[in-house]
């Protein structure tokens, strides 16, 4: 018996995953960011802000308020839902559970969002063009730092504005192919670039403005 | 005057100068041996049963605005028969069957047009339900056909067969089933029981009701004045609650509001009335050649005649994964109707707990198919102080007695219906 | 329409999945069967302001209170229906 | 090709003429400029006969410049692109452009339903009302057929429509909807105080009815920052919370769409205002054959001199009874036209009756001491004054209202709280007016942006007031004689006759009216007629136009494409497409998918040569032979935690769950309140306050949303939280006397013994070497088996793995047929909560805790849920096992009759069971578990199927003991 290999683009099979040729350069550019682990924070009952304390090892102070994200270190916290909140990192998922949970006990119920989502990073020039055809946001004010859950392409996908022209999207999985589809039709027009990024190298790319930063 | 091929030729050569008012506009009396309010299809049909079938002619239909301005003159026209409860087939196919006389009852072309109901399936568990309902239509001696997927398409041409995404199983096919027009219902009606001696007044609004030390209905008051009435019966689709509020009886319902679509007229394309139950639409075409069709409720209580975008869309997107080549149709007019929501999706059809009070109402959005059928069972409770037996099953205490009449299983949410 | 969600900003109707009169409490265990039957199937359905329940279905989950008007549907007042919500603005 | 016979030299502010397109119509081929529409550029090459008429097919020519014209309709394109009714006055013309005539036979000129016109008296308006009604069966098979033939006006193509659509959203603070005089100074006045300002104007370029002198204007605002300018798009709806639909024809003007363009896009704009400049309509008036091609409203014929060099014709009448048309002779003149007469009505002039059959070829003029004239000429340019356009402020449910002074109706409130509205719409008239007055509501509306409350409106409403104050119209809409039709819609052949018939007939409201005439149901929704409808019921009725009111207007303000609507939403992308982590495997392996709500599921496995029911079969037996393995990955998934779980759990469901120990599975059953079944599922109890639920696939979100409510409605003091879990998990069901052995393989980290891993025992470990997983020894097939949880990435390699590691097993992929097998020979019940039926219908009574309150306990005690009458579970098994039947037959007793009293109930489960070498059912049968050892019939008549005997029996078909499940 060996070790199983997950299959980060499980979701995306059989998709071409290429790009758009526009007449110059792409105005979309989409990253595919694989390894990344998702675990969900649900505060039990009035204890968000012990919980948000707790997170004094990851480099968090508190739970970000609903609608906004924190950065720290490689790591970032995401208002995820009513309860919940995201700690999202390049880390690995079993060791950094445990860290979690262990920091969290009989604070918060931690769970894997495993791969259950796949994370997009949009950017460039018509981003925004492109966002504004399925998102129903007021994109003008989702300022960077901000996060959203909203329904975009007859998904609910979890939103993340990472600078002026840079979204962050999470998509569940089983909605991935038909978003994709969805997203690359509706940027051919702009001409779209893609690209698969591991976590890791990504979270050491360009950090978010100080201010958002825990 | 009787309405002829004769006297339509007689007129035209007179430039139609001779023709009477096909109803009267009467100030309303003193008193009504029955006062019915709304002037719907249900409304002026009762009157007419009444006065035809059980020689009750002193009655008046208040109208709070013009007749057939609610949702009779509002709706999609889908006339059928192909329920699936028992307790609920009998009353609509004595319905049919008074439509398949109407025009000629009445003397007044309501266009009914028996060009067949079908309910395309998609899915096993599609196919599995309409087999259950044709075999249940059948045993009530309902025509019911299954068509296969060549049969389907044979009816329906523009069905998209390989859309990549719903294949086109089969459907069941209700022939006799078909559309009528909706506001010659309500003004052949009108007419009818006008001839008869009904009053029917319009710009009347009932505003309050009034009744005797027993609790008994004595009259009502409208914007028109005090109308004295030996009973009265109501018969206002949307307003359901709230008039029988003014009696002090809180009803199982819900007002939601439901759209309609209609198109610019095309050729015909269309020939029958086609469902598509995934994507909750159906869709017909008018003898103008207008596309008619619609979708599920908003979903929210409403009063507002006026429907939302997200339902125009779910509309739109329906009818283009289920007729792709009508992308370049346009949409002519939209609107909305106020619907009784039930909690089971039936109506009441019966007496009420007021001494005199009567209930036609709680149709959701299936009450223009009804109006002969149970307008005639009403007039048979009104007249008789009991109901007939195929509308039996739609009284108030059915929820408490825990035999609610829900042929869709969703249970006490209207907006699942 | 849209319906102002307290967590999550002013959003559009297609987010939301609607429920009902929200004046409805569920009786007690032992209450008579009338008191189920009314509060299963006795809906408030006024004609104007109406206290109804609503889910953000396709955003942040939470089940909301709106005060929403039935004939203009203008709504007033949208708060979370879980008294105090998890989370504070 | 023919020449540009009515061509200007010099003139055309829209046309360029260095480039000259060619087109066909009828089949015949034309020359424009760029720039023409496809009206001017007919009117330029003379053609005047344009299309026939709705009911009488009359003809019909180019009367206005409009977007609304209700005439000149063609169709536009051949082939898949085909578009029926598209009004000439809106075609941008482009090379190459194809446009037919429609609604006439054999062609244009000799229409053989123009009979219609002759026979006419008789079509008078409800007049098939009126007969058609014996015998009953002609309407449908005889009377119906004619008159549906004649129906409609332009075809369909027939072919799906090979053009994208797509859908944007957009906000800005304030909107402006118009872009002549007076939107662009709204506009330009609205940013001053930073607001982000859309506009949005339907045609293709800015100016509005006249664009001279506005160009610095339009640059000036081009420049702005914080405008955004969408032409070509036209608000179409004004919905709740100012959301707006609008369409942008993004490349109606072009003979394809560029490559990744859409043809139309709709914009879903948001404004918390909106200022409304749409301007006005001019109206026509009634009077004797009013409808023949040549006749123009008096705008129409200005538009097309000044804008498109094109002249109406050589000789032209103007009737008029307003001061617009002031300038309109001397530009005829200028033109070179003739100018034969003016008819002001406002000097007791007017028109009585037009000449000319298929073209105007003089009028008739009635003077004011009563003397008639025929003069000669070839075009007539109408006035009757301006309607504002209220229609889109008018969908707000506000009915316009009527003002004497200004003849016309206006918006009935004069602004809101949020909106705004100038302009021409607002009854203004000179471009001063319209300019000044657009300023005044930008700057205000830029006001209340910036304070974000009101700002004065003062100037505003007194500015609007003094003109009304002011204004007095000349009150004129019929000539006063002549016996021919004199018509008010166009398009469905709505004569002033109609509407006195219709009033004399009883129909008094304006709402009866419109239904009984069609007046202004066509494509122009009374744009250019219900003000005459009106007029001519204020005559009949002897009744104030105020009294008469309007009619309701609804969006679209203009007919608006399906494809713009539904966007990308269609075909194959109509909802998503959901997918298993499995999905990429099954496709690999060949197996068949079938959709089961959004998802992709994988059916069965067929090999080569395999009919589907022998695969279903193939994959059946190796489950109860051998092992097999299923994607169940469907499955709702719920992580439910908190010190008050096990608490929670006791409520939303009908069993008990407190005493559940940890590592131990249990079936869940969840009613509804009314006490009928909404959900089962196994809940099984990781931790503590640790659980992990599963639903059935369908309802899982529903689950979800009830237990939300549960939990944040009903009961927020209890502590807990709970995640959906069901994009975390790949679930695969692992079934089969040789599933032990397989697993062993697959988990040789865990002990899954007998002895260590029971029956519902449910346990958390790796797989595959260090892989997460949850482990249930759960089994719907009735067989020893496991339900393995991993997180989704691995999916595959755990299929893959299960594949490689059971070969020597003969392990079997199967699909949801099979499984449906497998549950069915069990006797499990699924297809039966069917939404009808208790727990005690599904034989599960003993699962209605009685120590306890839960969701849907109270009202399932009513005595219609406990009427011994019942339809309830049963399983049925034919006499001759070859015999099949389908799902949704209904059972009678043996020999009864078909009537409805006699319906017993219906088959809700049917399979061919390989293990039984039987057709078996799961039924719903009245009274079935007292009758169990009856034969009854399974009747099909809808399939024309002799009935089949069956005898009922327990549904639980296979092992009822539940040894193999233990082993
Ligand atoms: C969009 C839409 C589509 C539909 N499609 C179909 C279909 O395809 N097939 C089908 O069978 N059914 C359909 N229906 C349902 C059907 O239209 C109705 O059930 C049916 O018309 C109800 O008839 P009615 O006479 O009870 O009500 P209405 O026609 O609504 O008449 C009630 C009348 O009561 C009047 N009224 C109300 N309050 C008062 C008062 N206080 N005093 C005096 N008068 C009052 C109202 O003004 C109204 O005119 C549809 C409904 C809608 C809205
Ligand atoms: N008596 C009159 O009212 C009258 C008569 C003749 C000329 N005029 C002149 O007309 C001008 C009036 O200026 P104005 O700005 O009020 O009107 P306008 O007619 O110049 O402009 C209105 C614009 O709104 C657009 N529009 C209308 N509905 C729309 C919708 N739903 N979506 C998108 N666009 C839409 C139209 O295409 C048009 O371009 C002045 O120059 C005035 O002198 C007025
Ligand atoms: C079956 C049917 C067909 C219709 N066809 C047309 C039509 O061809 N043109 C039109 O303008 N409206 C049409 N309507 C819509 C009516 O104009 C009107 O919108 C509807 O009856 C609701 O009334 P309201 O809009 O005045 O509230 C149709 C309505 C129905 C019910
Ligand atoms: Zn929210």
């Amino acid at each position: 018996m060996c070790a199983a290999e997950a299959r980060p683009l499980f979701c995306l099979e059989d998709l071409e995953l290429t790009g758009i040729p526009a007449a110059g350069p792409a105005g979309v550019e989409v990253r595919i960011v694989t390894g990344t682990t998702m675990l969900r924070i649900m505060p039990f009952r009035d204890q968000a802000a012990a919980a948000g304390a707790a997170l004094a090892p990851f480099g968090f102070t508190a739970l970000p308020a609903p609608g906004r994200f924190a950065e720290a270190r490689e790591n970032r916290l995401a208002w995820a839902a009513g309860n919940c909140w995201h700690l999202i990192s390049p880390r690995t998922a079993p060791a950094l559970e445990q860290e979690l949970k262990q920091s969290l006990a009989g604070l918060a119920a931690v769970s894997s969002a495993g791969s259950g989502l796949l994370r997009l990073q949009i950017s460039g020039t018509a981003a925004c063009a492109l966002m504004a055809k399925g998102c129903v946001l007021d994109l003008n004010r989702f300022a960077p730092g901000h996060c959203a859950i909203s329904l975009m392409a007859h998904t609910r996908i979890q939103l993340h504005r990472c600078a002026d022209t840079e979204f962050g999207l999470l998509i569940p999985a089983s909605h991935a192919a038909s978003f994709w589809e969805w997203l690359t039709m509706s940027a051919a027009e702009f001409g779209l670039a893609v690209q698969t990024t591991a976590a890791a190298v990504l979270e050491d790319g360009d950090p978010l403005p100080a201010a958002l930063s825990a | 005057m009787q309405y002829s091929v004769t006297s339509l030729v007689k007129q035209a050569l007179r430039g139609h100068q001779g023709w009477p008012e096909a109803f009267r506009h009467p100030e309303p009396r003193k008193h009504y041996d029955v006062v019915i309010i709304g002037g719907g299809g249900h409304g002026l049909a009762t009157a007419y049963y009444l006065a035809k079938e059980h020689g009750i002619t002193n009655v008046a239909v208040l109208e709070k605005g013009w007749i057939g301005s609610g949702n009779t003159g509002r709706n999609t026209t889908i006339v059928r028969s192909n329920y699936l409860l028992n307790s609920e087939i009998p009353l609509l196919e004595w319905s049919l069957k008074l439509w398949e006389g109407l025009s000629a009852e009445l003397n007044y072309n309501v266009m009914f047009s028996q060009r067949g109901v079908l309910d395309i399936f998609h899915t096993d568990g599609q196919r599995d339900e309409a087999v259950r309902r044709g075999n249940a239509m059948i045993m009530n001696g309902v025509d019911a056909v299954m068509l296969d997927r060549r049969q389907v398409l044979e009816m329906m041409p523009l069905v998209d067969a390989n859309n990549g995404r719903f294949p086109v199983l089969g459907g069941l096919l209700q022939p006799r089933a078909g559309s009528a027009r909706h506001d010659a219902v309500v003004w052949g009606y009108a007419r009818a029981a006008d001839r008869l001696g009904v009053d029917i007044i319009q710009n009347c609004e009932v505003t309050g009701f009034e009744r005797d030390a027993s609790g008994r209905m004595t009259g009502v008051e409208t914007s028109r004045g005090r109308i004295g009435a030996g009973k009265v019966a109501v018969c206002v689709a949307g307003h359901t609650s709230q008039v029988m509020q003014m009696a002090g009886i809180k009803l199982p319902v819900e007002s939601h509001k439901l759209q309609a679509f209609v198109s610019e007229a095309v050729k015909p394309c269309v020939d029958t009335v086609a469902t598509f139950g995934v994507g909750h639409l159906y869709v017909s075409q008018s003898d103008k050649g207008g596309l008619v069709f619609g979708g599920m409720l908003d979903g929210y209580n409403s009063f507002a005649q006026r429907g939302n975008l997200p339902i125009v869309e779910d509309v739109a997107e329906a009818m283009m994964m289920f007729l792709p080549s009508l992308g370049r149709v346009r949409l002519l007019r939209h609107w909305a109707g106020v619907v009784d929501m039930t909690m089971d999706g039936s109506p009441y059809i019966c007496k009420t707990p007021v001494e005199g009070l009567y209930l036609n109402g709680g149709w959701n959005y299936t009450g223009f198919k009804a109006i002969p059928g149970a307008a005639w069972c009403f007039a048979h409770t009104v007249a008789k102080d009991a109901p007939h037996k195929y509308n039996a099953p739609f009284h108030l205490d059915r929820f408490a007695e825990g035999r609610p009449v829900d042929a869709t299983g969703g249970g006490p949410f209207p907006n699942h219906h | 329409m849209r319906i102002p969600c307290p967590l999550c900003g002013d959003r559009p109707l297609e987010e939301f999945v609607y429920r009902g009169d929200a004046t409805l409490t569920r009786p007690a265990a032992d209450a008579p069967m009338e008191a189920w039957v009314d509060y299963v199937y006795l809906r408030d359905n006024p004609k104007g302001p109406h206290r109804e329940h609503w889910r953000h279905a396709q955003g942040c989950g939470s089940w909301l209170i709106v005060d929403r008007n039935t004939v203009t549907h203008e709504i007033t007042q949208a708060i979370q229906a879980r008294p105090g919500g998890e989370v504070q603005r | 090709m023919t020449c540009q016979t009515h061509r200007l030299n010099g003139t055309g502010r829209c046309l360029n003429r260095s480039k000259p397109i060619s087109f066909t119509f009828d089949g015949k081929r034309y020359s424009g400029f760029e720039g023409d529409t496809l009206a001017s550029a007919l009117l330029a090459n003379g053609v005047r006969l344009v299309a026939r008429s709705f009911k009488y097919h009359r003809p019909r020519g180019i009367f206005t410049c409009d977007p609304h014209e209700p005439s000149a309709l063609v169709q536009l394109r051949s082939g898949a692109r085909q578009e029926p009714n598209v009004p000439a006055t809106m075609v941008e013309l482009y090379d190459g452009l194809e446009a037919t005539s429609q609604n006439r036979w054999p062609s244009l000129r000799y229409d053989l339903l123009s009979v219609n016109q002759l026979i006419s008296p008789f079509f008078a308006a409800g007049f098939y009302y009126k007969t058609f009604k014996w015998p009953a069966k002609f309407w449908t098979s005889l009377y119906e057929p004619v008159i549906r033939r004649a129906a409609g006006m332009g075809r369909l193509s027939g072919s799906i429509d090979p053009d994208t659509y797509e859908k944007v959203h957009h906000h800005c603070d304030i909107l402006v909807i118009g872009g002549g005089a007076a939107g662009l100074s709204a506009a330009r006045a609205a940013t001053q105080d930073g607001a982000r300002v859309t506009l949005v104007e339907e045609r293709a370029r800015l100016g509005g009815f006249d664009s001279t002198g506005l160009e610095q204007d339009i640059a000036a605002l081009k420049a702005l920052e914080n405008v955004r300018i969408l032409p070509r798009t036209m608000a179409f709806g004004w919905y709740d919370n100012n959301t707006f639909g609008a369409v942008e024809q993004v490349s109606d003007h072009l003979p394809v769409p560029a490559p990744h363009q859409p043809r139309q896009r709709m914009w879903k704009i948001v404004a918390p205002q909106v200022i409304l400049a749409t301007g006005a309509h001019e109206r026509s008036l009634s009077f004797g054959n009013n409808d023949r091609p040549g006749v123009m409203l008096a705008s129409a014929a200005e538009r097309y001199l000044r804008d498109y060099g094109v002249r109406p014709g050589s000789r032209a009448v103007i009737f008029t009874t307003n001061d617009s048309t002031a300038g309109l002779a001397e530009a005829l003149r200028a033109a070179g036209v003739t100018v034969a007469a003016v008819a002001d009505a406002r000097n007791g002039d007017e028109i009585e009756t037009v000449h000319g059959r298929t073209a105007v070829t003089g009028v008739t003029l009635r003077q004011k001491d009563g003397s008639r004239r025929t003069v000669d000429c070839d075009a007539v340019c109408v006035s009757g004054g301006w309607n504002p356009a209220v229609q889109l402020l008018a969908q707000r449910g506000q009915k316009p209202r009527w003002s004497d002074n200004l003849q016309a109706f206006l918006p009935q409130e004069m602004a809101g709280a949020d909106f705004l509205f100038t302009g021409s719409l607002a009854g203004l008239e000179a471009r001063e007016d319209c300019q000044t007055h657009g300023r005044m509501a930008g700057e205000a509306a830029g006001k209340r942006f910036a304070a974000r409350d009101s700002a004065s409106l003062a100037d505003y409403h007194s500015y609007l007031e003094a003109n009304e104050a002011r204004a007095a119209k000349f009150a004129y809409f019929e000539s006063s004689t002549g016996k021919s039709k004199k018509f008010i819609d166009l398009q469905h052949d709505v004569t002033a006759g109609d509407v006195s018939l219709a009033t004399r007939e009883g129909y008094r409201s304006v709402e009866h009216v419109k239904r009984y005439t069609t007046l202004g149901m066509a494509t122009d929704q009374g744009k250019t007629s219900n003000i005459h409808g009106i007029a001519a019921m204020s005559k009949a009725l002897d009744k104030p136009m105020s009294q008469v009111g309007t009619t309701g207007f609804r969006p679209p303000y203009r007919p608006v494409s399906l494809g713009a609507l539904a966007g990308r939403s269609r075909g194959k992308h109509w909802r998503p497409i959901l997918r298993t982590p499995l999905h990429g495997w099954v496709e690999d392996k060949g197996g068949v998918f079938i959709e089961s709500g959004l998802w992709h599921r994988s059916q069965y496995f067929p090999k080569p040569g395999e009919t589907m029911s022998q695969a279903i079969s193939r994959e059946v037996q190796a489950v109860r032979s051998a092992v097999g393995f299923c994607d169940v990955s469907t499955l709702g998934k719920i992580d439910l935690q908190g010190p008050d779980a096990a608490a929670f759990l006791d409520r939303v469901y009908s069993n008990g769950f407190a005493k559940l120990p940890v590592g131990k599975s249990r079936y869940g059953l969840m009613l509804r309140e009314d006490g009928i079944v909404m959900d089962d599922g196994t809940v099984s109890r990781l931790a503590e306050d640790h659980y992990f639920i599963t639903t059935t696939s369908a309802e899982s979100d529903s689950v979800i949303s009830h237990l939300e409510y549960c939990h944040q409605v009903l009961w927020p003091e209890l502590d807990v939280v709970f995640a959906d879990a069901g994009e975390d998990w790949a679930g695969i069901a692992l079934a089969g006397p040789r599933a032990r052995d397989v697993l062993v393989r697959i988990a040789p980290e865990m002990d899954v013994s007998n002895a260590a891993l029971p029956f519902l025992a449910a346990r958390e470990g790796t797989v595959l070497d260090g892989v997460p997983a949850r482990l249930f020894r759960v089994s719907f097939s009735g067989e020893l088996a496991f339900e393995l949880y991993v997180p989704s990435a691995y999916g595959r390699p755990l299929a893959e793995a299960l594949e490689r590691e059971g070969a020597e097993f003969g392990i079997t992929p199967y699909g949801v047929e099979a499984l449906d097998v497998l549950r069915i020979e069990k006797g499990h019940v699924s297809s039966e909560l069917n939404k009808f039926t208790t727990a005690a219908d599904l034989g599960l009574g003993m699962m209605m805790s009685k120590k306890k309150d839960f969701i849907g306990r109270a009202l399932s005690s009513r005595p219609g849920l406990t009427d011994p009458d019942r339809e309830v579970v049963v399983g049925l098994k034919p006499l001759d096992p070859s015999h099949s039947f389908r799902q949704g037959a209904h059972i009678t007793a043996r020999g009864a009759p078909l009537a409805p009293e006699n319906d017993d109930g219906y088959i809700t489960s049917a399979a061919w069971s390989p293990t039984l070498e039987s057709h078996i059912a799961i039924a719903l049968v009245r009274r079935g578990r007292e009758r169990v050892g009856e034969v009854v019939e399974i009747i099909d008549p809808l399939h024309g199927e002799e009935p089949v005997p069956a005898t009922i029996v327990y549904h639980h078909f296979y092992d009822p003991e539940n040894a193999r499940v233990r082993s």
